[in-house]
Protein backbone atom coordinates (compact mmCIF):
# COMPACT_ATOMS: atom_id res chain seq x y z
CA UNK A 1 0.00 0.00 0.00
CA UNK A 2 1.03 3.60 -0.75
CA UNK A 3 -0.71 4.75 1.86
CA UNK A 4 -0.81 3.01 5.43
CA UNK A 5 -3.92 4.81 7.75
CA UNK A 6 -3.53 3.52 11.79
CA UNK A 7 -5.93 5.14 13.92
CA UNK A 8 -4.65 6.28 16.92
CA UNK A 9 -6.63 6.95 20.87
CA UNK A 10 -4.99 9.45 21.97
CA UNK A 11 -4.90 11.76 21.10
CA UNK A 12 -7.41 10.68 18.53
CA UNK A 13 -6.98 10.71 15.05
CA UNK A 14 -4.44 9.06 12.85
CA UNK A 15 -1.36 8.16 11.66
CA UNK A 16 -0.13 8.41 8.23
CA UNK A 17 2.38 6.78 6.72
CA UNK A 18 3.23 6.63 3.21
CA UNK A 19 2.55 8.94 -0.02
CA UNK A 20 -0.70 10.87 0.18
CA UNK A 21 -1.90 11.64 -3.76
CA UNK A 22 -4.83 11.22 -5.71
CA UNK A 23 -4.64 7.45 -5.55
CA UNK A 24 -5.48 7.63 -2.36
CA UNK A 25 -6.79 11.04 -0.85
CA UNK A 26 -10.37 10.20 -1.47
CA UNK A 27 -9.83 6.89 0.73
CA UNK A 28 -8.62 8.62 3.26
CA UNK A 29 -11.20 11.13 3.18
CA UNK A 30 -13.61 8.87 3.83
CA UNK A 31 -11.78 7.37 6.88
CA UNK A 32 -11.37 10.36 8.41
CA UNK A 33 -14.88 11.68 8.08
CA UNK A 34 -16.36 8.75 10.62
CA UNK A 35 -13.98 10.70 13.14
CA UNK A 36 -14.74 13.93 11.96
CA UNK A 37 -18.53 13.14 12.52
CA UNK A 38 -18.19 12.19 16.18
CA UNK A 39 -16.82 16.19 16.79
CA UNK A 40 -14.01 17.17 18.85
CA UNK A 41 -10.44 17.56 18.06
CA UNK A 42 -8.76 15.40 15.55
CA UNK A 43 -4.83 15.09 15.25
CA UNK A 44 -3.02 13.79 11.95
CA UNK A 45 0.58 12.43 12.46
CA UNK A 46 2.44 13.53 9.91
CA UNK A 47 5.43 12.29 10.42
CA UNK A 48 5.86 9.07 8.49
CA UNK A 49 4.16 10.93 5.12
CA UNK A 50 6.94 10.89 3.02
CA UNK A 51 4.78 13.15 -0.05
CA UNK A 52 1.55 14.57 -0.32
CA UNK A 53 0.07 16.55 -2.90
CA UNK A 54 -2.54 19.47 -3.52
CA UNK A 55 -5.22 16.68 -3.42
CA UNK A 56 -3.96 15.74 0.32
CA UNK A 57 -4.09 19.38 1.06
CA UNK A 58 -8.11 19.58 -0.69
CA UNK A 59 -8.58 16.61 2.20
CA UNK A 60 -7.31 18.73 4.94
CA UNK A 61 -9.02 21.81 3.79
CA UNK A 62 -12.40 19.75 3.90
CA UNK A 63 -11.65 18.12 7.09
CA UNK A 64 -11.10 21.88 8.73
CA UNK A 65 -14.14 22.75 7.26
CA UNK A 66 -16.49 19.85 8.88
CA UNK A 67 -14.29 20.36 12.05
CA UNK A 68 -15.85 23.77 11.98
CA UNK A 69 -16.95 25.15 15.39
CA UNK A 70 -16.54 21.74 17.22
CA UNK A 71 -13.33 20.67 16.62
CA UNK A 72 -9.45 21.77 15.98
CA UNK A 73 -7.63 19.71 13.27
CA UNK A 74 -4.00 19.32 14.53
CA UNK A 75 -1.33 18.06 12.03
CA UNK A 76 1.87 16.88 14.06
CA UNK A 77 5.80 16.49 12.66
CA UNK A 78 5.18 16.85 9.14
CA UNK A 79 8.23 16.13 7.28
CA UNK A 80 10.27 18.38 5.15
CA UNK A 81 8.40 17.28 1.60
CA UNK A 82 5.22 18.30 3.55
CA UNK A 83 6.02 21.16 5.03
CA UNK A 84 7.15 22.39 2.07
CA UNK A 85 3.40 22.22 0.53
CA UNK A 86 1.67 23.70 3.55
CA UNK A 87 4.34 26.39 2.99
CA UNK A 88 3.07 27.49 -0.10
CA UNK A 89 -0.54 26.36 0.48
CA UNK A 90 -0.71 27.53 4.21
CA UNK A 91 -4.00 25.32 5.24
CA UNK A 92 -2.89 26.40 8.71
CA UNK A 93 -4.19 29.79 8.12
CA UNK A 94 -7.62 28.28 8.64
CA UNK A 95 -8.96 29.67 12.53
CA UNK A 96 -9.05 25.58 13.68
CA UNK A 97 -5.73 24.42 12.06
CA UNK A 98 -2.34 23.97 13.79
CA UNK A 99 1.08 22.57 13.18
CA UNK A 100 2.69 21.28 16.10
CA UNK A 101 5.92 19.37 16.93
CA UNK A 102 7.55 21.30 13.75
CA UNK A 103 10.83 19.99 12.58
CA UNK A 104 12.68 22.73 13.17
CA UNK A 105 11.41 22.95 16.97
CA UNK A 106 12.57 19.11 17.74
CA UNK B 1 15.15 28.26 -21.29
CA UNK B 2 14.35 27.27 -24.80
CA UNK B 3 14.37 23.53 -25.03
CA UNK B 4 18.03 23.51 -27.00
CA UNK B 5 19.31 20.36 -29.04
CA UNK B 6 22.07 19.33 -26.58
CA UNK B 7 19.88 18.98 -24.04
CA UNK B 8 19.78 15.00 -22.78
CA UNK B 9 16.80 13.63 -22.96
CA UNK B 10 14.72 10.78 -21.53
CA UNK B 11 11.03 9.79 -22.31
CA UNK B 12 8.20 7.57 -20.67
CA UNK B 13 4.97 6.65 -21.44
CA UNK B 14 2.41 5.87 -18.00
CA UNK B 15 -1.21 4.57 -18.03
CA UNK B 16 -3.39 7.37 -17.23
CA UNK B 17 -4.24 5.54 -13.70
CA UNK B 18 -3.90 7.54 -10.20
CA UNK B 19 -1.36 4.61 -9.62
CA UNK B 20 0.92 5.52 -12.11
CA UNK B 21 1.64 8.51 -9.93
CA UNK B 22 4.12 7.20 -7.73
CA UNK B 23 5.98 5.57 -11.00
CA UNK B 24 5.84 9.20 -12.07
CA UNK B 25 7.81 10.17 -9.14
CA UNK B 26 10.02 7.34 -8.83
CA UNK B 27 10.89 8.39 -12.80
CA UNK B 28 11.41 11.86 -11.88
CA UNK B 29 13.21 11.30 -8.71
CA UNK B 30 15.81 8.97 -10.67
CA UNK B 31 16.61 11.33 -13.51
CA UNK B 32 17.25 14.31 -11.14
CA UNK B 33 19.55 12.42 -8.88
CA UNK B 34 21.57 10.94 -12.02
CA UNK B 35 21.73 14.41 -13.48
CA UNK B 36 23.21 15.63 -9.90
CA UNK B 37 20.16 17.89 -9.30
CA UNK B 38 19.96 20.01 -5.90
CA UNK B 39 17.88 17.69 -3.33
CA UNK B 40 15.35 20.50 -2.61
CA UNK B 41 14.76 21.59 -6.47
CA UNK B 42 14.03 17.95 -7.23
CA UNK B 43 11.35 18.06 -4.37
CA UNK B 44 9.95 20.73 -6.10
CA UNK B 45 9.87 19.43 -9.44
CA UNK B 46 8.51 16.09 -8.32
CA UNK B 47 5.65 17.52 -7.11
CA UNK B 48 4.97 19.56 -9.70
CA UNK B 49 5.35 16.66 -12.33
CA UNK B 50 3.05 14.78 -10.02
CA UNK B 51 0.73 17.33 -10.34
CA UNK B 52 1.03 17.92 -13.81
CA UNK B 53 0.05 13.80 -14.03
CA UNK B 54 -2.72 14.33 -11.59
CA UNK B 55 -4.45 16.88 -13.64
CA UNK B 56 -3.51 14.92 -16.91
CA UNK B 57 -5.31 11.49 -15.26
CA UNK B 58 -8.33 13.18 -13.49
CA UNK B 59 -9.25 15.51 -16.14
CA UNK B 60 -7.78 14.73 -20.04
CA UNK B 61 -9.91 11.50 -20.19
CA UNK B 62 -6.14 10.26 -22.10
CA UNK B 63 -5.59 6.81 -22.07
CA UNK B 64 -1.79 7.00 -21.42
CA UNK B 65 0.18 10.24 -20.70
CA UNK B 66 3.54 10.81 -21.52
CA UNK B 67 6.37 12.14 -19.50
CA UNK B 68 9.90 13.31 -21.43
CA UNK B 69 12.68 14.60 -18.82
CA UNK B 70 15.47 16.84 -20.31
CA UNK B 71 18.68 18.07 -18.64
CA UNK B 72 20.76 21.00 -19.79
CA UNK B 73 23.49 22.71 -18.07
CA UNK B 74 21.36 25.43 -16.06
CA UNK B 75 18.12 24.28 -15.58
CA UNK B 76 15.88 20.74 -16.04
CA UNK B 77 12.34 20.61 -17.82
CA UNK B 78 10.01 18.19 -17.93
CA UNK B 79 6.87 17.86 -20.17
CA UNK B 80 3.63 15.98 -19.41
CA UNK B 81 1.59 15.50 -22.56
CA UNK B 82 -1.79 14.02 -22.53
CA UNK B 83 -4.10 13.32 -25.46
CA UNK B 84 -7.29 14.96 -24.19
CA UNK B 85 -8.72 18.34 -24.43
CA UNK B 86 -8.12 21.41 -22.04
CA UNK B 87 -11.46 22.07 -19.64
CA UNK B 88 -11.85 25.59 -20.16
CA UNK B 89 -14.34 26.30 -17.59
CA UNK B 90 -13.11 27.58 -14.22
CA UNK B 91 -14.09 26.05 -11.11
CA UNK B 92 -15.76 28.35 -8.95
CA UNK B 93 -14.77 27.05 -5.10
CA UNK B 94 -18.16 28.76 -3.53
CA UNK B 95 -20.08 26.36 -5.93
CA UNK B 96 -17.82 22.92 -6.92
CA UNK B 97 -16.03 22.91 -3.51
CA UNK B 98 -12.39 23.04 -2.52
CA UNK B 99 -9.91 22.76 -5.33
CA UNK B 100 -6.24 21.38 -5.56
CA UNK B 101 -5.17 24.34 -6.54
CA UNK B 102 -2.64 22.33 -9.03
CA UNK B 103 -1.64 24.51 -11.54
CA UNK B 104 -1.30 27.27 -9.02
CA UNK B 105 1.17 24.81 -7.07
CA UNK B 106 3.21 24.35 -10.13
CA UNK B 107 3.50 28.17 -10.74
CA UNK B 108 4.86 28.29 -6.54
CA UNK B 109 7.48 25.61 -7.15
CA UNK B 110 8.36 26.36 -10.49
CA UNK B 111 10.62 28.81 -12.93
CA UNK B 112 9.29 28.41 -15.56
CA UNK B 113 5.21 26.93 -16.80
CA UNK B 114 3.62 26.35 -19.59
CA UNK B 115 0.40 25.05 -20.35
CA UNK B 116 -0.59 24.42 -24.06
CA UNK B 117 -3.82 23.43 -23.67
CA UNK B 118 -5.76 20.51 -26.16
CA UNK B 119 -8.65 21.90 -28.28
CA UNK B 120 -11.55 18.75 -29.66
CA UNK B 121 -9.45 19.83 -33.05
CA UNK B 122 -6.04 19.27 -31.98
CA UNK B 123 -6.22 17.20 -28.83
CA UNK B 124 -3.69 16.88 -26.55
CA UNK B 125 -2.62 19.19 -23.26
CA UNK B 126 1.23 19.38 -22.68
CA UNK B 127 2.36 20.76 -19.40
CA UNK B 128 5.97 21.90 -19.37
CA UNK B 129 7.61 22.81 -16.11
CA UNK B 130 11.38 24.25 -15.73
CA UNK B 131 13.31 24.33 -12.88
CA UNK B 132 16.64 26.52 -12.50
CA UNK B 133 19.38 24.09 -11.26
CA UNK B 134 20.68 27.08 -8.95
CA UNK B 135 16.72 27.77 -7.58
CA UNK C 1 4.48 28.27 -31.76
CA UNK C 2 7.90 29.10 -30.86
CA UNK C 3 8.88 32.89 -31.44
CA UNK C 4 10.35 32.88 -34.52
CA UNK C 5 12.28 36.22 -36.13
CA UNK C 6 9.69 36.51 -39.44
CA UNK C 7 6.86 37.62 -36.48
CA UNK C 8 6.07 41.10 -36.68
CA UNK C 9 6.47 42.73 -33.76
CA UNK C 10 5.27 45.85 -31.47
CA UNK C 11 6.56 46.98 -27.76
CA UNK C 12 4.80 49.34 -25.60
CA UNK C 13 5.44 50.26 -21.81
CA UNK C 14 2.94 51.30 -19.55
CA UNK C 15 2.85 52.90 -15.94
CA UNK C 16 2.19 50.06 -13.80
CA UNK C 17 -1.22 51.91 -12.37
CA UNK C 18 -4.32 50.39 -13.05
CA UNK C 19 -5.51 53.39 -15.45
CA UNK C 20 -2.93 51.19 -17.87
CA UNK C 21 -5.37 48.84 -17.70
CA UNK C 22 -7.82 50.66 -20.31
CA UNK C 23 -5.00 51.69 -22.38
CA UNK C 24 -3.16 48.46 -23.54
CA UNK C 25 -6.63 46.97 -24.12
CA UNK C 26 -7.13 49.48 -26.74
CA UNK C 27 -3.35 49.01 -27.66
CA UNK C 28 -3.80 45.47 -28.40
CA UNK C 29 -7.29 45.96 -29.86
CA UNK C 30 -6.06 48.10 -32.32
CA UNK C 31 -2.91 45.52 -33.20
CA UNK C 32 -5.47 42.26 -33.87
CA UNK C 33 -7.60 44.85 -36.04
CA UNK C 34 -4.45 45.53 -38.28
CA UNK C 35 -3.30 41.86 -38.50
CA UNK C 36 -7.11 40.77 -39.12
CA UNK C 37 -7.39 38.59 -36.33
CA UNK C 38 -10.87 36.97 -36.18
CA UNK C 39 -12.72 39.42 -33.64
CA UNK C 40 -12.98 36.51 -31.23
CA UNK C 41 -10.03 35.57 -30.96
CA UNK C 42 -9.36 39.45 -30.71
CA UNK C 43 -12.02 39.19 -27.41
CA UNK C 44 -9.74 36.34 -25.73
CA UNK C 45 -6.74 37.80 -26.40
CA UNK C 46 -7.58 41.33 -25.32
CA UNK C 47 -9.46 39.69 -21.73
CA UNK C 48 -6.04 37.62 -21.43
CA UNK C 49 -3.90 40.59 -21.51
CA UNK C 50 -5.71 42.40 -19.39
CA UNK C 51 -5.73 39.91 -16.91
CA UNK C 52 -1.86 39.48 -16.89
CA UNK C 53 -1.18 43.31 -16.67
CA UNK C 54 -3.74 43.49 -13.55
CA UNK C 55 -1.72 40.89 -12.13
CA UNK C 56 1.77 42.70 -12.87
CA UNK C 57 -0.07 46.02 -11.52
CA UNK C 58 -1.22 44.36 -8.15
CA UNK C 59 1.33 42.07 -7.44
CA UNK C 60 4.40 42.93 -9.01
CA UNK C 61 5.04 46.01 -7.31
CA UNK C 62 6.77 46.83 -10.96
CA UNK C 63 6.78 50.77 -11.54
CA UNK C 64 6.43 49.80 -15.42
CA UNK C 65 4.68 47.03 -17.30
CA UNK C 66 6.00 46.26 -20.88
CA UNK C 67 3.06 45.14 -23.35
CA UNK C 68 4.56 43.30 -26.35
CA UNK C 69 2.95 41.98 -29.43
CA UNK C 70 3.90 39.91 -32.28
CA UNK C 71 1.57 38.06 -35.20
CA UNK C 72 2.27 35.32 -37.01
CA UNK C 73 0.95 33.27 -39.71
CA UNK C 74 -0.84 30.91 -37.33
CA UNK C 75 -0.91 32.98 -34.22
CA UNK C 76 -0.33 36.04 -32.38
CA UNK C 77 1.40 36.09 -28.95
CA UNK C 78 1.63 38.51 -26.31
CA UNK C 79 4.15 39.09 -23.42
CA UNK C 80 3.44 41.17 -20.79
CA UNK C 81 6.77 41.79 -18.19
CA UNK C 82 7.51 43.08 -15.13
CA UNK C 83 9.67 43.92 -13.11
CA UNK C 84 8.55 42.02 -9.69
CA UNK C 85 8.89 38.98 -7.84
CA UNK C 86 6.29 36.35 -8.55
CA UNK C 87 4.26 35.71 -5.15
CA UNK C 88 4.97 32.18 -4.32
CA UNK C 89 2.21 31.63 -1.74
CA UNK C 90 -1.09 29.43 -3.35
CA UNK C 91 -4.08 31.75 -2.04
CA UNK C 92 -6.22 29.63 -0.19
CA UNK C 93 -10.09 30.62 -1.03
CA UNK C 94 -11.37 29.63 2.72
CA UNK C 95 -8.99 32.23 4.26
CA UNK C 96 -8.61 35.36 1.63
CA UNK C 97 -11.60 35.82 0.33
CA UNK C 98 -12.88 35.21 -3.39
CA UNK C 99 -10.02 35.53 -6.00
CA UNK C 100 -10.09 36.38 -9.33
CA UNK C 101 -9.06 33.53 -10.83
CA UNK C 102 -6.90 35.62 -13.31
CA UNK C 103 -4.59 32.98 -14.04
CA UNK C 104 -7.07 30.22 -14.56
CA UNK C 105 -8.70 32.32 -16.98
CA UNK C 106 -6.19 33.05 -19.10
CA UNK C 107 -5.79 29.27 -19.84
CA UNK C 108 -9.26 29.27 -20.57
CA UNK C 109 -8.76 31.45 -23.03
CA UNK C 110 -5.58 31.00 -24.75
CA UNK C 111 -4.50 28.26 -26.60
CA UNK C 112 -0.93 28.30 -24.98
CA UNK C 113 0.36 30.36 -21.59
CA UNK C 114 3.59 30.69 -20.43
CA UNK C 115 4.56 31.99 -16.65
CA UNK C 116 8.22 32.84 -15.95
CA UNK C 117 8.05 33.76 -12.48
CA UNK C 118 10.85 36.77 -10.83
CA UNK C 119 12.85 35.64 -8.40
CA UNK C 120 14.89 37.84 -6.19
CA UNK C 121 18.13 36.62 -7.76
CA UNK C 122 16.31 37.13 -11.91
CA UNK C 123 13.14 39.91 -11.01
CA UNK C 124 10.70 40.05 -13.65
CA UNK C 125 7.36 38.50 -14.12
CA UNK C 126 6.90 37.55 -17.76
CA UNK C 127 3.71 35.74 -18.99
CA UNK C 128 3.45 34.84 -22.91
CA UNK C 129 0.03 34.65 -24.55
CA UNK C 130 -0.21 32.47 -27.41
CA UNK C 131 -4.02 32.66 -29.35
CA UNK C 132 -4.37 31.03 -32.93
CA UNK C 133 -5.64 32.96 -35.70
CA UNK C 134 -8.04 29.85 -36.08
CA UNK C 135 -9.51 28.73 -32.54
CA UNK D 1 -15.09 58.13 -16.46
CA UNK D 2 -13.88 54.04 -17.55
CA UNK D 3 -17.33 52.87 -15.47
CA UNK D 4 -20.71 55.03 -14.78
CA UNK D 5 -22.71 53.33 -12.64
CA UNK D 6 -26.52 54.63 -12.26
CA UNK D 7 -28.69 54.02 -9.35
CA UNK D 8 -32.48 52.03 -10.32
CA UNK D 9 -35.29 51.74 -8.64
CA UNK D 10 -37.64 49.40 -10.74
CA UNK D 11 -36.05 47.07 -10.12
CA UNK D 12 -33.97 48.02 -7.51
CA UNK D 13 -30.06 48.25 -8.42
CA UNK D 14 -27.66 49.50 -10.75
CA UNK D 15 -27.43 50.06 -14.14
CA UNK D 16 -23.41 49.53 -15.74
CA UNK D 17 -21.51 51.63 -18.32
CA UNK D 18 -18.61 51.17 -19.69
CA UNK D 19 -15.92 48.98 -18.79
CA UNK D 20 -15.40 47.43 -15.72
CA UNK D 21 -11.85 46.22 -14.36
CA UNK D 22 -9.11 45.98 -11.51
CA UNK D 23 -9.34 50.49 -11.54
CA UNK D 24 -12.63 50.15 -10.80
CA UNK D 25 -14.00 47.17 -9.15
CA UNK D 26 -13.93 48.47 -5.96
CA UNK D 27 -15.42 51.67 -5.90
CA UNK D 28 -18.47 49.66 -7.65
CA UNK D 29 -18.14 46.86 -4.78
CA UNK D 30 -19.06 49.74 -2.25
CA UNK D 31 -21.67 51.33 -4.05
CA UNK D 32 -23.11 48.11 -4.36
CA UNK D 33 -22.98 46.98 -0.79
CA UNK D 34 -25.15 49.94 0.47
CA UNK D 35 -28.12 48.62 -1.12
CA UNK D 36 -26.83 45.04 -0.65
CA UNK D 37 -27.27 45.90 3.26
CA UNK D 38 -31.25 46.63 2.86
CA UNK D 39 -31.53 43.21 1.85
CA UNK D 40 -33.94 41.69 -0.84
CA UNK D 41 -33.57 41.05 -4.68
CA UNK D 42 -30.51 43.08 -6.32
CA UNK D 43 -30.89 43.97 -9.97
CA UNK D 44 -27.27 44.65 -12.15
CA UNK D 45 -28.29 45.99 -16.16
CA UNK D 46 -25.26 44.81 -17.85
CA UNK D 47 -26.51 45.91 -21.41
CA UNK D 48 -24.07 48.85 -21.24
CA UNK D 49 -20.91 46.82 -20.14
CA UNK D 50 -18.29 46.72 -22.89
CA UNK D 51 -16.03 45.00 -20.63
CA UNK D 52 -15.93 43.31 -17.83
CA UNK D 53 -12.90 41.01 -16.15
CA UNK D 54 -11.70 38.51 -13.46
CA UNK D 55 -12.05 41.64 -10.74
CA UNK D 56 -16.00 42.35 -11.80
CA UNK D 57 -16.40 38.40 -11.47
CA UNK D 58 -15.37 39.00 -8.02
CA UNK D 59 -17.85 41.63 -7.44
CA UNK D 60 -20.58 40.04 -8.62
CA UNK D 61 -19.43 36.98 -6.40
CA UNK D 62 -19.23 38.50 -3.46
CA UNK D 63 -22.53 40.41 -4.19
CA UNK D 64 -24.14 37.27 -4.22
CA UNK D 65 -22.62 36.03 -1.39
CA UNK D 66 -23.61 39.08 0.69
CA UNK D 67 -27.23 38.95 -0.18
CA UNK D 68 -27.37 35.11 0.48
CA UNK D 69 -30.68 33.76 2.07
CA UNK D 70 -31.62 37.76 1.73
CA UNK D 71 -32.28 37.91 -1.96
CA UNK D 72 -31.15 37.24 -5.46
CA UNK D 73 -28.11 39.10 -7.95
CA UNK D 74 -30.27 39.21 -10.82
CA UNK D 75 -27.95 39.85 -13.70
CA UNK D 76 -29.81 41.58 -17.19
CA UNK D 77 -28.44 41.66 -20.74
CA UNK D 78 -25.12 40.79 -20.48
CA UNK D 79 -23.41 41.98 -24.08
CA UNK D 80 -21.34 39.20 -25.76
CA UNK D 81 -17.75 40.06 -23.97
CA UNK D 82 -19.66 39.91 -20.73
CA UNK D 83 -21.40 36.85 -21.61
CA UNK D 84 -17.79 35.26 -22.61
CA UNK D 85 -16.20 35.31 -19.25
CA UNK D 86 -19.72 34.51 -17.78
CA UNK D 87 -19.33 31.04 -19.89
CA UNK D 88 -15.84 30.80 -18.65
CA UNK D 89 -16.31 31.53 -15.05
CA UNK D 90 -19.83 30.85 -14.69
CA UNK D 91 -21.22 33.01 -11.61
CA UNK D 92 -24.73 32.11 -12.19
CA UNK D 93 -24.44 29.07 -10.90
CA UNK D 94 -24.63 30.46 -6.95
CA UNK D 95 -27.95 29.30 -6.41
CA UNK D 96 -28.93 32.81 -5.67
CA UNK D 97 -27.46 34.40 -9.47
CA UNK D 98 -29.94 34.74 -12.46
CA UNK D 99 -29.36 35.93 -15.78
CA UNK D 100 -32.08 37.76 -17.52
CA UNK D 101 -32.54 38.93 -21.04
CA UNK D 102 -30.02 37.11 -22.67
CA UNK D 103 -28.71 38.71 -26.33
CA UNK D 104 -29.78 35.10 -27.97
CA UNK D 105 -33.23 35.40 -26.84
CA UNK D 106 -33.58 38.89 -27.25
N1 LIG E 1 -4.58 17.92 -18.35
C1 LIG E 1 -5.76 18.56 -18.32
N2 LIG E 1 -6.76 18.21 -19.16
C2 LIG E 1 -7.95 18.83 -19.13
N3 LIG E 1 -8.26 19.82 -18.28
C3 LIG E 1 -7.31 20.23 -17.40
C4 LIG E 1 -6.03 19.62 -17.36
N4 LIG E 1 -5.30 20.24 -16.40
C5 LIG E 1 -6.11 21.18 -15.85
N5 LIG E 1 -7.32 21.18 -16.45
C6 LIG E 1 -8.45 22.09 -16.13
O1 LIG E 1 -7.95 23.18 -15.37
C7 LIG E 1 -8.63 23.27 -14.10
C8 LIG E 1 -7.68 23.79 -13.03
O2 LIG E 1 -6.71 22.82 -12.70
P1 LIG E 1 -6.00 22.86 -11.29
O3 LIG E 1 -5.50 24.23 -11.02
O4 LIG E 1 -4.95 21.81 -11.26
O5 LIG E 1 -7.11 22.57 -10.20
P2 LIG E 1 -8.01 21.24 -10.00
O6 LIG E 1 -7.37 20.13 -10.77
O7 LIG E 1 -7.97 21.01 -8.54
O8 LIG E 1 -9.38 21.64 -10.49
C9 LIG E 1 -9.16 21.86 -13.87
O9 LIG E 1 -10.28 21.87 -13.01
C10 LIG E 1 -9.52 21.42 -15.29
O10 LIG E 1 -10.77 21.96 -15.66
N1 LIG F 1 2.85 39.51 -12.05
C1 LIG F 1 2.84 38.93 -10.83
N2 LIG F 1 3.74 39.29 -9.90
C2 LIG F 1 3.75 38.71 -8.67
N3 LIG F 1 2.87 37.75 -8.28
C3 LIG F 1 1.93 37.36 -9.17
C4 LIG F 1 1.85 37.91 -10.48
N4 LIG F 1 0.83 37.32 -11.13
C5 LIG F 1 0.28 36.43 -10.27
N5 LIG F 1 0.94 36.44 -9.08
C6 LIG F 1 0.65 35.58 -7.91
O1 LIG F 1 -0.19 34.50 -8.34
C7 LIG F 1 -1.41 34.49 -7.61
C8 LIG F 1 -2.56 33.99 -8.48
O2 LIG F 1 -2.88 34.92 -9.48
P1 LIG F 1 -4.34 34.92 -10.13
O3 LIG F 1 -4.68 33.54 -10.57
O4 LIG F 1 -4.37 35.93 -11.20
O5 LIG F 1 -5.35 35.30 -8.96
P2 LIG F 1 -5.48 36.65 -8.13
O6 LIG F 1 -4.69 37.71 -8.84
O7 LIG F 1 -6.93 36.95 -8.12
O8 LIG F 1 -4.94 36.29 -6.76
C9 LIG F 1 -1.57 35.92 -7.11
O9 LIG F 1 -2.39 35.98 -5.97
C10 LIG F 1 -0.12 36.32 -6.84
O10 LIG F 1 0.29 35.81 -5.58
Amino acid sequence: MLLDIHATDSPRGFRLVGELDASNASTLSEVIQSEVDRGGDLTLDLAGLAFMDSTGIQVLVRTAQSLEGRGNLILVSPGSLVRRILELIPVQKLDNVEIVGDEDEA
Amino acid sequence: MRTRPELTGNARSFPAHPSMLHEVRRFVRDRCYEAGMHPSATDDLVLAVSEACANAVLHSKSGVVQVAWRAGAEHVEVEVADQGVFRRTVPLQEVEGVHGHGIQLMMALMDEVTVREGTIGRPGTVVRLVKLRAS
